[in-house]
């Protein structure tokens, strides 16, 4: 399936959407621009740590409510710049988790479990702050009434636990991780770190999988230690070469330090950032034409060493 | 004595925090090059591991965020967040692990603000949030805390609560339910505290070279006992030569020299 | 450390006891028979669906209670031999779980809860039958005061969920299991399917792990998303070839049909089982003694090919 | 009409309740035949899937059980037993499953016993338990129960509720909290019964060749309703071709032929 097929037909307006990846690393991005190209609003979106693509996304106009545990993108934005603006004006409401409790949430949907216990979250304002007021929840079936719970332990003091916080189950409408591998039929290989990838997309009701590369079956199927999700999951695989950029994928290319040190300065002057927006991405017709619009020397400098399976050496500053 | 900066000399005070056997939760910047000196200088038997999952990254280069595939390289295995969280909230592996921290306000207890200053519906300011901060506060053994040291973050009162410390001291940890361990230090760019082991307060351990007490006073918004205080040690030449040629040669967290 | 010292250290008279492994496949064999040759007595043991190690160290009277989801041995004993006239004759006291429940009962421990969620059990005699009274529970601080309890889902009807079993979590005193690989410090990988051992090792206070192979560190590092288990979890590992025999071992060896049929038939007649014992456990010094007692032909009847895993063609009638 | 064994019949019946898209979850012996049966006849793109996490497993050889390496090779992809039973309790996945069941015990409305038979804390006979029947039993869209047709296996009131199955009809499987899903044929060695739509009793939906309605009856606890009968068509020769020589050509499940 077509990128833009597959974003047309599964993510729509004020859909509930969960993108994978972490901060620098693995964002569906390619996605992430064709959701911006396609001008999707309202969009409830979900992610633990999800850097680069969040913020996009926000940036993008496309986002009105936000769960996450953390909007900042390493040493290139500590904050993310367009999440801060959004937040601090009050366009976008956020409801803040820990990274464990957006996990748990996420691998409480893919269990198909109404919660998860966690033993952290007690005394901090996680508990207490919530962003959607309890009227909001109860008007909406798509969130829950409660944003957690904290109960005393039902077993005594059994594992030496005496209270516990128990966080909702996300079941997001569509959930989009970038892969390094899959067959055409969706099974999944990720390398290197999955993060909460493979739980997000259990979680949710459709899957969209990009990857850098797709192989036969018969290949993944020597080691199926090796993949995380089957293709009975999984409604739509894109062949999508650099579908991670400007973010890392692990063993085929590293971040582009130019690309996010750019973006930063873009982000933070409304007027630059509205520019970018329309060069990089209204003005190009799919990911290839984005991608071509990166000077070649620096998509040269971010490619993997085989070794090491990031670019040994690169200029970061 | 060698010629350093502050932060350097933030993270070698760091890093001797940091000893044989423990497994050393590390966030993005200066907390991840503090394991990385410790491991080369003082700890070569300590672990490094992220909340991505990478447990005891090789770090043939410095990460730039937790995600980085510089933490992937040479890792004795990778795991889900949730699993690595798991071997945070186990207690069996919890209890070896230090957690090194930052934030933008600290009160007097340890406690730690990641998310908001103002109001948490409509912030004058808004940081990133808790990230892992709030699990790793809740679990593990004993959290170190880097700080600037600012009136404005050492506050009497948080505006968020992102991070548990020593909650209101005394037993109020463990009475609400949380783990034993908790901050043991605030390493500051101008001061070492420590927590009293009764109160729970926090008290100045030391100050800085060429740093005042008093400097290190004004720049706070509560007070703190200060009959404990004693000097902070200066960077060894050997921790700076490793610190800058082996752990962070290209400077990207320590920043210009 | 050798197989004999890891045992007499860590599994003492009445501790708690957990073991890999599923029926016919990946048992720690070596281990379950070294705690048969030191005559433990009074072990409280965990399985999920572990057969012939489960039922070897009841017949080798080293259990009084066992907590567990199925004891039976695939063709081999659709009900384990040993644990049926145990249960039969009132020497063994059981509590019954479901596999599900008995594999989130050590993520729980793995995960430092008390308990996790699960739909299953619900009108089920699991929940209304327990194998421990609660008065036994109550003077026991090693066994839970509630085999398991049923609440209302605290968040409505989210996910579609009204009630839920919540199922304490298991915390092993020791954990033993057996893997392909490991390195001199504990780093585990097991290739196939790792059942629940991951879980039960990491649930536990102190884990052995045999292994097939001892492999230098560098090497299982090359990969590091094939590895289970860290070395940090680990306090033994023991190299022990064909430490799995007579179940099998993927990529090492089948299990021996001819070893699981003798053995149905030894543990039938409680005389000749008794000779079983004697011959094959007590008499032999270690499990290199044990395994050279076995006719070599059908040891190379089950050596596994190297493209399947298993013995392909081998009779197992 | 083709020489058949009972328990190829009984094994054909039942591959022909499964369908392309059916994600079929096996336990040991014939159930796992049956699925087999299925993918090689009827329904090539069902999925085999086990509890032990071999998902699609491509069984170029009978396991003997569910742990059997055979399980392993050339699976989509291996993942542990909580990954497994989690494909079935989340419902995005679980209602594409069809669970195949054998037990001791069988009650009117498809609840089963696999433990034991008498006191449990005293039992006159013990079964293995559960192993995935009770989660198999709550989660997945619909059962498929193996039973031989015996009046102690068919019983008006179990002595150990292992597995519900409409617990005692009408609505009272998903008023107490349970899936939608629910047995929905009962396979044995001389007739096959289902369950009525709306007080979910079983009936008589046929019986096997040869086999009378009274000889039926008379091997049963409880009484059903008769009045829906139907012959049910013996193996065709292509059916038992493929089932003997592809599947078990060892007979190690099917048995003497």
């Amino acid at each position: 399936m077509s990128l833009d097929h597959a974003i047309s037909r599964f993510v729509h307006d004020g859909c509930h959407l969960s993108i994978g990846g972490f901060t620098v690393n693995r964002n569906p991005m390619a996605a992430v621009y064709e959701i911006i190209r396609q001008k999707k609003r309202g969009i409830h979106l979900y992610a633990h740590s999800n850097g680069q693509g969040v913020d996009e996304l926000i940036g993008g106009g496309c986002v009105d409510r936000l769960e996450i545990a953390y909007a900042g993108n390493g040493r290139f934005a500590p904050t993310c710049v367009r999440f801060r603006k959004a937040v601090e004006s009050g366009e976008l409401v956020v409801e803040d988790y820990s990274n464990f409790q957006m996990s748990l949430r996420f691998t409480a949907g893919a269990m198909g479990l109404p919660f998860l216990p966690v033993k952290s979250g007690i005394e901090s304002d996680i508990a207490n702050q919530w962003g959607f007021k309890p009227a909001a929840r109860r008007s909406d079936e798509k969130i829950p009434d409660l944003k957690l719970c904290i109960i005393d332990n039902p077993f005594g003091r059994w594992a030496d636990t005496t209270r516990l916080v128990l966080v909702p189950a996300i079941e997001p409408d569509v959930s989009i991780i970038h892969a390094q591998t899959a067959d055409s039929s969706g099974t999944v290989r990720i390398d290197g770190l999955a993060f909460t990838d493979i739980e997000q997309a259990k979680a949710a009701r459709h899957v969209i999988v990009t990857c850098e590369t797709i192989v036969d079956t018969r290949q993944l199927r020597k080691q199926p230690e090796r993949n995380q999700l089957p293709f009975f999951c999984v409604d739509a695989v894109v062949h999508l070469p650099m579908g991670a950029y400007p973010t890392a994928c692990y063993g085929h290319y590293d971040y582009d330090p130019g690309y996010l040190n750019d973006y930063r300065n873009y982000a933070q002057n409304d007027e630059h950032h509205r520019n970018y927006l329309d060069r990089y991405i209204f003005k190009t017709k799919d990911h290839a034409a984005f991608i071509s619009l990166q000077p070649l020397h620096r998509l040269n400098k971010i490619k993997a060493d085989p070794d090491t399976g990031y670019a040994t050496g690169l200029n970061r500053l | 004595m060698a010629d350093f900066t502050l932060r350097e000399m933030m993270t070698v005070v760091a890093s001797r925090e940091i000893h044989d056997g423990d497994i050393v939760f590390c966030g993005t910047g200066i907390s991840m090059l503090a394991a990385m000196a410790a491991k080369h200088i003082s700890a070569p038997e300590s672990i490094i591991f992220f909340e991505t999952g990478a447990i005891d990254a090789q770090l043939e280069e410095v990460p730039m965020a937790v995600s980085d595939s510089r933490v992937m390289l040479g890792a004795a295995m990778h795991g889900s967040l949730s699993e690595a969280f798991a071997f945070m909230q186990n207690p069996n592996t919890g209890s070896k692990v230090v957690g090194i921290l930052g934030a933008a306000q600290c009160d007097l207890y340890g406690n730690l603000n990641s998310t908001v200053i103002g109001d948490y519906a409509n912030p004058d300011i808004r940081f990133p949030g808790s990230g892992g901060a709030c699990d790793v506060s809740s679990f593990v053994r004993r959290t170190i805390v880097f700080m600037q040291l600012e009136k404005r973050r050492f506050v009497p009162r948080l505006d968020y609560m992102t991070s548990p410390g020593w909650l209101k001291g005394y037993t109020s940890r463990t009475a609400a339910g949380l783990s034993q361990g908790g901050p043991s230090v605030v390493i500051t760019d101008k001061a070492v505290f420590r927590f009293d082991e009764i109160t729970r307060k926090m008290y100045l351990d030391g100050c800085f070279p060429d740093v005042s007490r008093q400097e290190v006073l004004d720049n706070m918004g509560f007070k703190v006992d200060v009959t404990r205080e004693k000097p902070v040690a200066p960077p060894h030449a050997c921790e700076l030569e490793i610190l800058r040629s082996r752990c962070d040669p290209q400077r990207l967290i320590l920043g210009p020299s």
